[in-house]
């Protein structure tokens, strides 16, 4: 079966989790990141006050009062337990979440994104956002690495609101895995149908390649 | 001692010009009956402190549309797009935090803490008007306490004391405003003997509970109706 | 039945709790104000966790993992809760409780007390006193007036080692009950075997006290 | 998983200058078990956060009595005779917080606030070289977020995952530690399978729990016995 971009960008989120993280999936691709974990037991915490979220019920059994930060009805797991907006955020900036995997608006080259504030709207929501991007011991963004109108959401310098002065581990495109070090963005993993040549061309910005010749 | 009210004489308590407490997520932990109460009162000027402004014409929703918040503070109103609108025509002020940094705020500001410094949002437009401070290396942003003159929660269950549980993530935000108002009314599904509620369990000590009402809200597949 | 010391002091402050009161009960002399409230509900706050304080068990159903702040065993009432402690001081702090009765070494002639810290002791010991002096809604001392070498324990300006700059509303000895004013120390209620002018004598600062007349 | 390990597994993870954090109210609530380990260990220059150091030869007691414990960050140590000599002979070091201070900076230390600030002990000896700042007309004292290295904590059931539920005033600084370590091991006196334990009843999510053990200690009349 063929996957679509998003469908790529989860599943290629998905090895990066290890059996037992705790984790919080952003709305958008990183809630597809479950359908992809291949019997690899996680935890999904919603920022609402769950830890142990489980997939979305059958419709006969929705509780409405049972969602997701997404405001979508889900079902718990064996082992979950609620607690309040306080208890859950302690959590969360407390540093007890291995991995935050949340969507962008762009990110720049040193990994530090802009995902809550779209420009020229009114700034009038974020959400957890940025406690997630401050607290969670990993942050994985998931997003596709281009725009709607074509531009890259991978940037030298933020012209978006930044979500926080930290910066995130990992970038996982359509196209391509990225890592913020000091030397530069470096491609970790490049499995889409660019070349690394075509990729830093539409990027429009230096990106580090080591090709695994002994391969 | 005439805790548990009925729906109307909450109304007395709501005055014009308050600063309310309204738990909630989305409508999930709503006091979707009590907040109609409002509705039924000629109060105005209401600064809220809530996630959202309700959602889909319920709960706070309906109170913003009739014209009676002054200004909001919390963590996601692009979803009310009337609010949207209304902040750009300056009919609506809205002060915006980080979810963590409200909930934080609303507890500290119940449990005698007058301010505190979280990681959350510093280097960003949210806080740059803010005192940022390095402790031990790390870059923390400070938030003052908040409290309010009322709070409006939601819970599953009530005693006739007035202790608290909660279902599910209808949780939220409701215990921790329980603490921080002068005044707390509790709209709940069902109201129990003292004695039933295991002291293991209860959530909300109910020192904190003023008012308990009977909700008249009943979940039927996947929305509230509301029942007479 | 004639009276102690200790019992005329805490049947003077059941006087002044109110039905339902959330009430916090500091060691010695305060915990004896339960005997006196002939029949009027107050919540007892424990500290360590637990409103809904009730009697001490009797011998046979003790559990010593259910304690008063002081240590010892205790039962727990109907529509009694549980906590942790940093919810428990939440409590106190936050302004929750109606009254705590607490004992004191010193009290000056503002209401501010010394009740944590003996002159010439190490200072290793301070619990929860200073979180109910600054927390309660009202603040009542329960103490003798003398110490036993004779000395007042109501005092010009504080010698021992302050409990924090707050006043307290009331302080209910074995002889009166004084009020702290800003024209200064007052008595509001003189029960004990010295008159007025004996009592001012003893303590050795001015006492306001008003006859009332027409009684 | 392997989550649950016996008490002799405990040792590898407790090292010497370590801070740990240490559950309990006078014995109540206390991981007796453990710290008993602790002496089969020869780790020493403890730092220990905990509100007491233990009582009548229990717990922290018989580990300070080894000469394990270089430093006590708690509240009430006077009924610690032996700590109050070797304060004075200086052979321990001693750092008072009010009750509700300690409890609050533990707090904040697991939920990544850098520091907070309380109205406790302001104009006291306890906070006369400390931070005084005024909030909406009332002053208040800054203090910083308390983490361990280690927690030891006591809880009355724990399902395999790990989730804790707590017994009556036992509960006290338990929770709050259980939040502010690197590593937490708990001392339980049940362990259920997983799904025993209500959602809305667990007080400790499983997620702050690294290793449990069975305690060795039951209650017998008004004392702990250990039973082999």
């Amino acid at each position: 079966m063929k996957l679509n971009k998003r469908e790529i960008i989860a599943k290629r989120i998905a090895q990066e989790l290890e059996e037992g993280d705790v984790v919080n999936l952003g709305v958008g691709i990183p809630t597809l990141v479950s359908s992809f974990l291949e019997g690899k037991k996680v935890y999904l915490q919603s920022e609402n006050g769950l830890i142990g979220m489980g997939p979305p019920p059958e419709e006969n059994s929705v509780d409405i009062d049972l969602i997701d930060a997404g405001k979508t009805p889900v079902s718990i797991t064996k082992g979950a337990s609620f607690f309040d907006s306080a208890d859950s955020f302690g959590m969360i900036r407390g540093g007890h979440l291995n991995v935050a995997i949340l969507g962008i608006l762009q990110i720049d080259k040193s990994g530090e994104i802009a995902n809550w504030a779209v420009p020229n709207q009114p700034i009038l929501g974020v959400g957890g956002a940025m406690d997630l991007v401050a607290g969670a011991k990993k942050v994985i963004v998931a997003s596709t690495l281009f725009a709607k109108d074509g531009s890259s959401k991978l940037v030298d310098q933020l012209t978006y609101e930044s979500s926080g002065e930290r910066k995130v581990d990992l970038f996982v495109s359509e196209y391509a895995t990225f890592m913020f070090t000091s030397e530069g963005v470096k491609v970790v993993d490049l499995y889409g149908d660019l070349t690394i040549e075509a990729l830093i061309e539409k990027v429009g910005l230096p990106l580090l390649y080591e090709v695994e010749i002994a391969k | 001692m005439g805790i548990i009210v009925s729906l109307e004489e909450i109304r007395h308590v709501l005055k014009s010009d308050m600063r309310i407490l309204v738990g909630g997520f989305g409508i999930s932990g709503t006091p979707l009956s009590v907040l109609d109460q409002v509705l039924h009162t000629d109060i105005e000027n209401l600064e809220i402190v809530s996630n959202n402004l309700g959602d889909n014409g319920m709960g706070l929703h309906k109170v913003f549309m009739e014209g009676k918040i002054k200004k909001a503070i919390g963590s996601f109103f692009t979803i009310n797009k009337e609010a949207v609108v209304a902040w750009s025509k300056g009919e609506l002020e809205i002060e915006l935090l980080p979810q963590g940094t409200l909930a934080e705020a609303i507890r500290c500001g119940g449990a005698g803490i007058g301010g505190f410094y979280t990681k959350t949002a510093v280097g960003t437009a949210l806080t740059k008007d803010k005192e940022i401070r390095e402790i031990d290396g790390q870059r923390y942003v400070f938030e003052k306490g908040i409290r309010g003159d009322v709070a409006l929660i939601k819970a599953a269950k009530a005693d006739k004391l007035g202790n608290l549980v909660y279902h599910t993530t209808a949780r939220n935000f409701n215990p921790v405003m329980a603490t921080a108002a002068d005044f707390v009314i509790a709209e709940v599904d069902e109201i129990v003997d003292v004695g039933e509620l295991d002291p293991e369990h209860i959530v909300t000590p109910h020192i904190y509970v003023d008012y308990i009402v009977q909700s008249t809200y009943i979940k039927e597949g996947s929305e509230y109706v509301e029942v007479k």
